[in-house]
Order: structure tokens, then C-alpha cells, then sequence
């Protein structure tokens, strides 16, 4: 297996044959299956219990919703970008905002971008944990789900109380934010914060240093840098494989130049190497959302914003550091109400991608941890 | 109907078990109490299982069936039962039909020999522990038919995996026990034995349980076999074959119902079956603790109100919880049965204060809560830890634990040895 | 302790044999073949058990019953193939095999009449209590060359087993 | 009626001659590999109850020793045999044993 890329896709058409004779077997995953996290259909072609090679076939979760973009206003579409990935719906509406922003020539204000990067990061957070819940849950550890959960409820909370929804935010506009922060706001998110740091070590106590864990993750998955970087994968992934690219510092976006925080990486790109990574990018996370809070500036929330929306002309691309990876928008407008077209670069489909590399020559019980490991949300991947 | 009564009375006699004296009488209702026992320890264990694992995870687990959930296993079991019973069309039907069967024939008959004190055995085998091992290996094969018989991919995939683990691990916890037989020959009359009671007549012959003999070789070999044990079982972290993220439910995913329940059964028949070998050769089976650092008629006394005192302390935390329920009216049936639940706890914890039956009981209670220790353990390690690979799993059984096993069998047997002609004249 | 019920056990137990042995030879489907062959050999070492040899009897099972037919189980299931099914069963020359099985039955007959006297109608008393240590030294004493044989052979078996299964070696 | 109903050495005897005719019969007539391995086996065990069957008559252990090398034996015979039908399944893909008459593929 000299050089993974070059090697064949998958040949689905001969029927599979007995248990034994067969030197291949085609398994199909999904599109039910208890660990593909959603409607994801792996098709597995098998030898013995080895991985040869696989396909993703998804669209189970398709709703078109680029195409809706192009039937919105701007303001109307910004709901709909956080179906797409619901577990981080903030960094969602962050890339849509600040891009149309972009396409609009005006800036948010200095307080609504602190109020922005403090609950952006704050998703991060909430995204992390879902990841590591589920990817142990993957991995057989049952119990750090119900841990993540627990704390993830309290970024919720704030959330609620924020903008009145939980999931599927809608918590910023075009040109700021709507809502002014409630009282004590600052004091919660602290409260968090302080909350929160202790449970990072309980979670990495259940798993980090135990042996099976290690056992199940390391070496498992690799991926170099050098093909994360031909298929385009982005965010931990990326990172795990010792590329250190991370928008925050490449193309600041929000407030984030004036913070100072640390771009984990890790050398091996295996599995265990992204655990480690996300886990330490949770506690940057807390160290910029207690620089945000720390530093948060009075003032308006809301720039001047036109009442009907009419971009000049033109496109534009504005990608965030999502917590899955880069996260683009690509926005073309015609002048009028609504979009031309818009693109959206879903981290999760990108970095899916990658499955096949990832998984050649590994065993089944180790896609369901590289699936978990890569973090994909179908509703990204779908859209 | 003299002869009867007298038939019955001339067991009484016996320090034996039922089996060994011929007394088909008390045979027959040793058995039913035995595996009426077992019944009730899978339907505590299910309830058990399911709260310790919540508060470990924290959550409440089961609630509303009855006070804190006690009555949810009864809930649980009504519904299996009231279940359709599907059987899959291009099913091999006999066999689908007779697979559960098996493993629940293994599961329990295994009991047959379980020493729950000097004379509460349903029988006592020379061939004991052979018997044991030998019918709870028996359940691969049920386990193999359940997998074959539902013609699909999954459980097919489930029942290999697992039949291949319970085979392969079968190995090292053979050597374990076999190291753990060889330390019953060192009595004074030298000769070992297989049988259950003889194995813990040894023990307390011997004034140490054999986990602590020649240390660490006890504790080597005990420590394969929880392992082992542990896997043969097919719970986690070696619960492959049932690996919900790979195999949805490995070889059972086909059975619904009633038939599911006997699986389920079966299980924690088997957890109970392998964790009551454990104790019975390393733990003492139903010696109290501390036979020879705390001996004497005054540590026996202390240690006979044990029993009474456990089931005193779990109806105080009935009365405790009872005292805690919420004052609405609509919880008054579930505060009430709470309270009757820990006034029975009381009356037998206070049953269990009169020497009479304390004498007769105290063997048994011993022996179950050492059981139920292990019990603990089995879901404190699915609450800790991930699963292992298939592969990894196999590595471990064949190349760390049945080497290891096979040194600590001859380091004990050379240790014997020299025990025995060098240091003893 | 007397044994009970002596006939009756071995003609229950004689009857489960033989129904098993004749299932193993007539089922269609190997499956249902290994499973008779299972309840012969269980019904056997129980039999086992009524002639003194527990530790024999508990060798039958964890060795043949858990050990050896899930062997056979695991092959059936990895060969399985449903064209066996509906072939022909039974080999062009199954009518030689039924005479010299006849023959060979005919021959077992003539000689347990005739030589009815050969076995006495003895019954050497045996202490079950320690069977297991006395066949232990046997096979450790008197037996140890042929023991060491035997365990040689289980390796041959071994590597012979692992080379023929194997795809690549 | 009387010798029905004291089980002698002959009766475990004649039961172990049925046995062992009925593996020959499944060895002589069936065609699929995996059944004539287990009438093999049936014939082992029919020796082993006529090895046991003699140790009780005689009151000597040998025969229960030599049952145990017989089942030892009968585990290695198993696992080459079944190793050498997976070899002949994956490269003939059947399972009968009438198909087995080369010597070399």
C-alpha cells in the first residue's frame, strides 16, 4: 500500500460470496446504525475484518439548503444556517454574519464581537464535549457521554437565557447582535468557566491515561499532513497531524487577534493525537472566553445596518475556525434581496472525506472510531 | 407417612449436603431454593445494575416504578413476557427456538454444585469444579446456535466473536484454576481435591484464603481468572460480541421478548456462576473474613451479627429515603411501600439476630455478599471503561494472560513442592 | 451411597445415544447434525458418570461438548453453504457401506452371544472419591512417555491446523 | 426380564457396538465432509465407553486413562480435519467428500 491516494475506488459490483472463500466481503453501515452519528451509510469492502477500502454514501439529511439561500433575504437566511451544523449553531451564524458583513462593507460593533467570540467559544465548548461523549460512547466508554452532557447543559443554559434558544440559536445578526447581554451575564459565563475547568480533568482522568482507551486509539486512524492538506481537511483533524493552521490566528476573523491563546497540535495524526488536541482546545476555549469576558467593552451592539439589505454587486468567501474545522461562505450577490447563490464549506463533509484514507487497512471496530473521531454531523455534511 | 416424616428428619441429622446424603426430599428443595435464589439475585441485579450505573453516571436511573424504581424489574419482566415473540421468517426455527434454552441450562445447572456453606449445596461432585467449568462452557454452544439460527449478518458476527473469546479464555482461566486446586493438596493429609466444599474445607484447613497463599502467586492467579472471568461472560470492557456501537446487539439481535429475557437471565446467571467459583477458590467461599488474624469465640460472635446489621443498615437507609420522599399526596402509595420494603428489611435483619438462625445463615450470607462484591465489580467496569478490540482482546488472552497464567501455575507448583519436602520435616 | 434407579438411567440415557447418533447420521443440514453429536456426547459422559469415571465424564464435556463441537460448529458455520443442502446426501455407494455395517453388527452380535462367559459378572468395587488423583498418577507415572506423546501430538495438530487454514503462509 | 433390569458390563457393550455401527454407517454413506468427521467421532466414543465400560468391570484405572488419550486424540484429529476441509472448501468450494479424489490441486 504504497501510496493510499492512488489506490482504486472501490469496485461494489461483484456479489459477495461465502464467509470463508472470499477474500472480500462488502458490508454495508448504516444508513441505521447506532454509531455512524446519523444517517451516514459507510460501505465497507472487507478482508476478513480488515478495512480494504470504503465509500460514504450520504444525502440521507439533505434539505437544499443552499438552495433556500438563494430564496431568502440575507436576514431570512441567517436562521437556516444553524440546521446545518446543530450541534455548534453559533459558529454557524458567526460565518454567516460576519460574511455578509463583509459583503456589506460595515463592522459590528466592538462589544457585540467580544459578545460573539465569548459565545462562539462557548459553542466550541459544547461542540467538544458532544464529540467526546459520543466518540467514547463509540469506543465503548459509556459513562464520559453522560459527563459531557451534565456540563454541556450549563452552556445551554446560558444560551437560553441569552437569545431563548438552546440548540438552534439564531444569537447573532447582520451587523451585530440583536439582543443586549442579560443581567449577570458576565458573572455566569464565569461562573462556567470556573465550573467547567475541573471537569476537563475529570474527563481526561476516565480517559486520557486509561489503558484500553490508549489501546483503541492510538494508531488508529493516521492520517499525515500531507494528505490532510490534498483532501482539504481543516480543524483538529488537520491540527492532530501537526499542521498548525487554525483561523483564529492565520485570518483573524471577530475580535480574536486580541486575544492570546495557543494552537494545540499534535505529531502523530491518529486518533488518540485528536483526542488531545480537542481536549486541550477546550481550555484555550475557557482561557479566551475569561480574556473576552474580562475585557468586555461598553457600548453599542448593533452597527448601522440598512432596513432592506442590498448588497453591491460582488462575492465574497469568509471562513471561521469552526469547532469541526473551516467553515466558509461563499456568497455571490446580484444586487438585489437575496443572494445569487451561496456556498457553504462544511467542515464536517470535508474533513469526511478523509474516512477512506483513514481507515484502509485498519479494522471495522476501528472506522466506528475514526468516524467518531472525526467528528462529522450529518447535518453538515448533508446540508 | 411415619416413614415419611422420619425420611425427611434423617437429614437433619447430616452435616452433608442433601445431594450426598441421597435425601431426594431436600434435594428437590434445595434446588428450588437455589435457583429460585438465582432468580431473585438477576431481578436485584437488573435493578442494581441499573442504579449504581446512573448514580454513576449521574442520573437517577429508574424512578417511577415503584419507590426509586424497585418494582422496575417486575415492570421490565411483564413486558418481556407480554412481548411478541417473533421468530424470523428464513430462521432455522428449532434451533432459534432451543438456543436460549441451552444457555440458560448452562447458566443454572452450574448452580447444582455452588457451596453456599459446609451443607447448603444442592450437591456436593469429587468432580466439582470440572463440572462447573465444563457446563458453563457449555453456553458457546447455545450462544453459537442463537447466532447461526437467526440467519443474519450481525449475529453471526456476534455469536463467532463471542464463542471464539469464551473459548480462548477458557485457557487461562483453566490454569488459574488448575493453580488454585494445586494449593488444596497442601493439608496435612496431602491430597488435593476438586469439590467445591473440599476446596474451601482446605482453605479454612489451611487458616488462609488461597488469594493471600504463597503471595503473590494467589493474587496472580486470582487476578487472571476476574479477568478472564469477566470476559468469558461477554460483559464489559469485553462485551464485543454485543458491541452496540459495531454489532447493534450481537448474537440476540434477532430475539425479542421472551426468549430475550432468557439471554438476559442467562447472563447474569453466568456472572453469578463464575463469580461464585472465584470466591469459592480464593475468597473462602462462605468463611467469614479474617479467619486467622481475627479468630476465637469472641470474633465469631462479633462477626455472626453481621448479617443482621447489613439488613438492619439497608432498612435504616429505607427509613432514610422514606423520610426524604416528597410530602404530596400522590407519592403517599410510593412512601408507604417504601416503608413496608425497609420494615421487611428490618424484620429479617432482626430474624437474623437470633443465634438459631444466625448459625444457619451466617455461612450463606457470607458467601452471597462476597458474590455480590464481585457483582459490584462487573458494573463498576462497565460504568469505567471503553471496549476493547477484538483483536486486542484475543492478544491479551493468548500472549499476557495464559503465559502469565502457566508461570504462576508452576511457580506455585515448585513453591508447594519445596514446601513440602524442605521446610516441613 | 447406592446409586438409584441404575436401569432406568441407562436405558433413558442409552435411548438419547442412540436417537443422537442416529441423527448425526440422517439430519440434512450439518448444524442439526453437530447438535445430536452434542446430546450424545452429554448423554455419554453422563453415562460416564454411572460407571465411576467422573473425571473422565468431566473431561467429556469441557473437552468434547465445549471444546471440540464448537470447533466443528464454527467450520459448519464458515463452510455453510445452502447447494449442500439440496444435494444428494448420501455417496453412490451407500448400500456397501449399509452391508458391511450390517455385516460388522452381525459380527458384534455373534460374539457378545457366544462369548457371553468372557465377561464376568463382576463388578470390582471402585472408590470414586479419589478417581481423579488415581488417574492423575497414572498418567503421570505409569503413562508419562505416552502423556509427553500426546501432548506432542496436540502441537503437530496445532501447527498442522494453523497451516492448513491458513490463506498465505 | 431379570438381566434387562441389571445393567452388566454387556449392556454398555452392546449400546458402544451401536454406537460404533452407526459411525461407520454415517462414515460409509454420507457425503458431506463436516458429518463423516463426526461419525469419526461417534466411533471414538464408542471405544472410549468400551474403554470405561472394562475399567469398571476390571476395577484398574487404565481404561479411563486411555479414554483420556483417546478424547486428546480425537481433538487433534478434529482440528487437522476441519483444517483440511477449510483448505479443500476455499479451493473447491464444496463440501463433499466424493470430490475429494486428487491428490493435488
Amino acid at each position: 500500500m504504497a501510496d493510499q491516494r492512488t489506490l482504486s475506488p472501490l469496485d461494489l459490483d461483484t456479489p459477495d460470496k461465502t464467509f470463508l472463500d472470499a477474500n472480500e466481503l462488502v458490508i454495508n453501515m448504516g444508513p441505521q446504525h447506532p454509531a455512524t452519528h446519523g444517517v451516514l451509510r459507510v460501505i465497507l469492502r472487507l478482508d476478513g475484518e480488515k478495512v480494504l477500502g470504503l465509500e460514504c454514501v450520504i444525502g440521507y439529511l439533505h434539505r437544499g439548503v443552499e438552495k433556500i439561500g438563494e430564496n431568502r433575504t440575507y436576514a431570512m437566511f441567517n436562521p437556516y444556517v444553524d440546521r446545518m451544523d446543530y450541534v455548534a449553531a453559533v459558529s454557524n451564524g458567526l460565518g454567516y454574519c460576519e460574511a455578509v458583513e463583509k459583503l456589506l462593507a460595515i463592522e459590528a460593533p466592538s462589544r457585540a464581537q467580544h459578545v460573539r467570540v465569548i459565545l462562539t467559544e462557548l459553542n466550541r465548548i459544547a461542540s467538544h464535549q458532544l464529540w467526546l461523549g459520543t466518540h467514547a460512547l463509540d469506543i465503548g466508554a459509556i459513562t464520559p457521554l453522560f459527563y459531557t452532557f451534565r456540563d454541556r447543559e450549563e452552556i445551554l443554559k446560558i444560551f437560553e437565557k441569552y437569545c431563548g434558544a438552546r440548540l438552534t440559536t439564531h444569537a447573532f445578526r447582520i451587523g451585530g447582535l440583536q439582543y443586549e447581554t442579560y443581567n449577570g451575564f458576565e458573572k455566569e459565563v464565569k461562573n462556567f468557566l470556573n465550573f467547567f475547568r475541573p471537569k476537563i480533568d475529570e474527563y481526561e482522568e476516565l480517559l486520557t491515561t486509561n489503558r484500553i482507551w490508549l489501546e483503541r486509539t492510538k494508531g488508529i486512524g493516521k492520517i499525515s499532513a500531507e494528505d490532510c492538506i490534498a483532501l482539504g481537511v481543516t480543524g483538529p483533524v488537520l491540527r492532530a497531524s501537526g499542521v498548525k493552521w487554525d483561523i483564529r490566528k492565520a485570518q483573524p476573523y471577530a475580535n480574536y487577534k486580541n486575544f492570546d491563546f495557543e494552537i494545540p497540535t499534535g505529531q502523530n495524526g491518529d486518533t488518540y493525537d485528536r483526542y488531545i488536541v480537542r481536549m486541550i482546545e477546550m481550555r484555550q476555549a475557557v482561557r479566551i472566553i475569561e480574556q473576552a469576558v474580562d475585557s468586555l467593552p461598553e457600548g453599542p451592539i448593533m452597527a448601522k445596518v440598512p432596513k432592506v439589505m442590498k448588497p453591491p454587486v460582488g462575492e465574497v468567501y469568509h471562513s471561521i475556525e469552526a469547532p469541526k474545522g473551516e467553515l466558509g461562505y461563499f456568497i455571490v450577490s446580484d444586487g438585489s434581496t437575496q443572494p445569487y447563490r451561496v456556498r457553504v464549506r462544511p467542515p464536517s463533509f470535508v474533513n469526511l472525506q478523509a474516512l477512506d484514507t483513514m481507515c484502509r487497512g485498519q479494522l471495522v471496530a476501528d472506522v466506528i472510531a475514526v468516524i467518531g473521531t472525526l467528528d462529522i454531523v450529518l447535518g453538515e455534511v448533508d446540508r | 407417612m411415619n416413614a415419611f416424616v422420619q425420611y425427611i428428619e434423617s437429614y437433619l441429622t447430616s452435616n452433608v449436603t442433601p445431594g450426598a446424603a441421597g435425601n431426594m426430599f431436600w434435594a428437590s428443595i434445595y434446588i428450588l431454593i437455589v435457583f429460585t435464589g438465582v432468580s431473585v439475585g438477576v431481578i436485584c441485579m437488573n435493578w442494581l445494575e441499573r442504579k449504581v450505573l446512573a448514580h454513576m453516571q449521574v442520573r437517577l436511573g429508574p424512578m417511577r416504578v415503584g419507590p426509586h424504581g424497585l418494582l422496575q424489574p417486575f415492570a421490565d419482566a411483564l413486558k418481556l413476557l407480554l412481548k411478541e415473540d417473533i421468530i424470523p421468517a428464513r430462521a432455522d426455527s428449532v434451533i432459534f427456538w432451543s438456543a436460549p434454552f441451552i444457555v440458560d441450562l448452562a447458566a443454572f445447572t452450574v448452580f447444582v454444585v455452588v457451596p453456599f456453606g459446609p451443607q447448603h449445596a444442592i450437591t456436593d461432585m469429587n468432580i466439582g469444579i470440572l463440572f462447573m467449568l465444563g457446563v458453563s462452557s457449555l453456553s458457546v454452544l447455545g450462544i453459537v446456535m442463537a447466532g447461526w439460527a437467526s440467519n443474519s449478518h450481525y449475529p453471526l458476527i456476534g455469536a463467532l466473536r463471542s464463542s471464539a473469546q469464551m473459548v480462548s479464555y477458557e485457557v487461562a482461566m483453566g490454569f488459574a484454576v488448575v493453580s488454585a486446586i494445586l494449593m488444596t493438596s497442601l493439608n496435612a493429609t496431602g491430597t488435593g481435591t476438586l469439590s467445591m466444599i473440599g476446596i474451601v474445607e482446605a482453605q479454612k484447613a489451611q487458616a488462609e484464603w488461597f488469594i493471600f497463599k504463597f503471595f503473590p502467586l494467589g493474587l496472580i492467579a486470582f487476578f487472571i481468572f476476574t479477568v478472564a472471568m469477566v470476559a468469558e461472560t461477554n460483559r464489559a470492557p469485553f462485551d464485543l460480541a454485543e458491541a452496540e456501537s459495531e454489532l447493534t446487539a450481537g448474537f440476540h439481535t434477532e430475539y425479542s421478548g421472551f426468549r430475550w429475557s432468557l439471554f438476559f437471565l442467562a447472563e447474569y446467571g453466568a456472572m453469578m456462576a463464575v463469580s461464585s467459583i472465584a470466591v469459592t477458590l480464593w475468597l473462602g467461599g462462605w468463611l467469614r473474613p479474617f479467619p486467622n488474624w481475627l479468630s476465637g469465640s469472641t470474633w465469631d460472635s462479633i462477626f455472626s451479627y453481621f448479617p443482621g446489621a447489613t439488613f438492619l443498615f439497608l432498612a435504616t437507609l429505607c427509613f432514610y429515603e422514606t423520610a426524604r420522599m416528597p410530602k404530596h399526596p400522590y407519592f403517599r402509595i410510593q412512601t408507604i411501600g417504601l416503608a413496608v420494603f425497609g420494615a421487611l428489611l428490618a424484620l429479617i435483619g432482626l430474624l437474623l439476630f437470633v443465634p438459631a438462625v444466625s448459625v444457619r445463615i451466617q455461612d450463606i450470607f457470607w458467601f452471597t455478599a462476597k458474590v455480590a462484591g464481585f457483582m459490584y465489580l462487573y458494573i463498576w467496569y462497565r460504568g469505567t471503561f471503553p471496549r476493547y478490540r477484538f483483536d486486542q482482546l484475543m492478544r491479551m488472552g493468548w500472549k499476557v494472560l495464559l503465559p502469565i497464567g502457566l508461570g504462576t501455575l508452576i511457580l506455585t507448583a515448585g513453591v508447594a513442592l519445596i514446601q513440602q519436602n524442605l521446610w516441613r520435616p | 451411597m447406592a446409586p438409584i434407579a441404575t436401569p432406568f438411567f441407562f436405558y433413558l440415557l442409552a435411548a438419547i445415544m442412540l436417537i443422537g447418533g442416529i441423527l448425526v447420521i440422517m439430519c440434512r443440514n450439518a448444524v442439526h447434525s453437530a447438535l445430536a453429536l452434542i446430546v450424545t456426547l452429554l448423554a455419554q459422559s453422563a453415562i460416564y458418570l454411572m460407571l465411576y469415571a467422573p473425571f473422565v465424564a468431566g473431561v467429556q464435556i469441557i473437552l468434547y461438548a465445549g471444546g471440540i463441537m464448537v470447533l466443528f460448529l464454527f467450520v459448519i458455520m464458515l463452510v455453510n453453504i445452502d447447494r449442500a443442502l439440496k444435494e444428494r446426501q448420501f455417496n453412490s455407494q451407500w448400500w456397501v457401506g449399509i452391508i458391511a455395517a450390517t455385516t460388522l453388527g452381525g459380527l458384534f452380535i455373534a460374539v457378545y452371544t457366544k462369548g457371553k462367559s468372557i465377561f464376568p459378572e463382576r463388578i470390582a468395587s471402585v472408590a470414586e472419591a479419589d478417581n481423579t488423583q488415581r488417574v492423575a498418577s497414572l498418567l503421570y507415572g505409569q503413562y508419562m512417555f505416552a502423556f509427553e506423546i500426546a501432548s506432542l501430538l496436540l502441537l503437530v495438530a496445532i501447527i498442522g491446523a494453523v497451516v492448513m487454514a491458513k490463506k498465505r503462509i | 426380564m431379570e438381566s434387562m433390569l441389571h445393567i452388566t458390563t454387556l449392556h454398555y457393550l452392546v449400546l458402544g457396538a451401536a454406537l460404533f455401527l452407526l459411525g461407520v454407517i454415517g462414515v460409509l454413506t454420507r457425503r458431506n465432509v463436516v458429518i463423516v468427521l463426526m461419525s469419526i467421532e461417534l466411533i471414538l466414543n464408542a471405544v472410549n465407553l468400551n474403554l470405561i465400560a472394562f475399567s469398571r468391570m476390571w476395577g484398574g484405572l487404565h481404561g479411563q486413562v486411555f479414554a483420556i488419550f483417546v478424547i486428546t486424540d480425537a481433538a487433534a484429529e478434529a482440528a487437522v480435519g476441519l483444517g483440511i476441509l477449510i483448505a479443500f472448501f476455499r479451493n473447491k468450494e464444496t463440501v463433499n467428500i466424493d470430490e475429494v479424489n486428487l491428490l493435488k490441486w
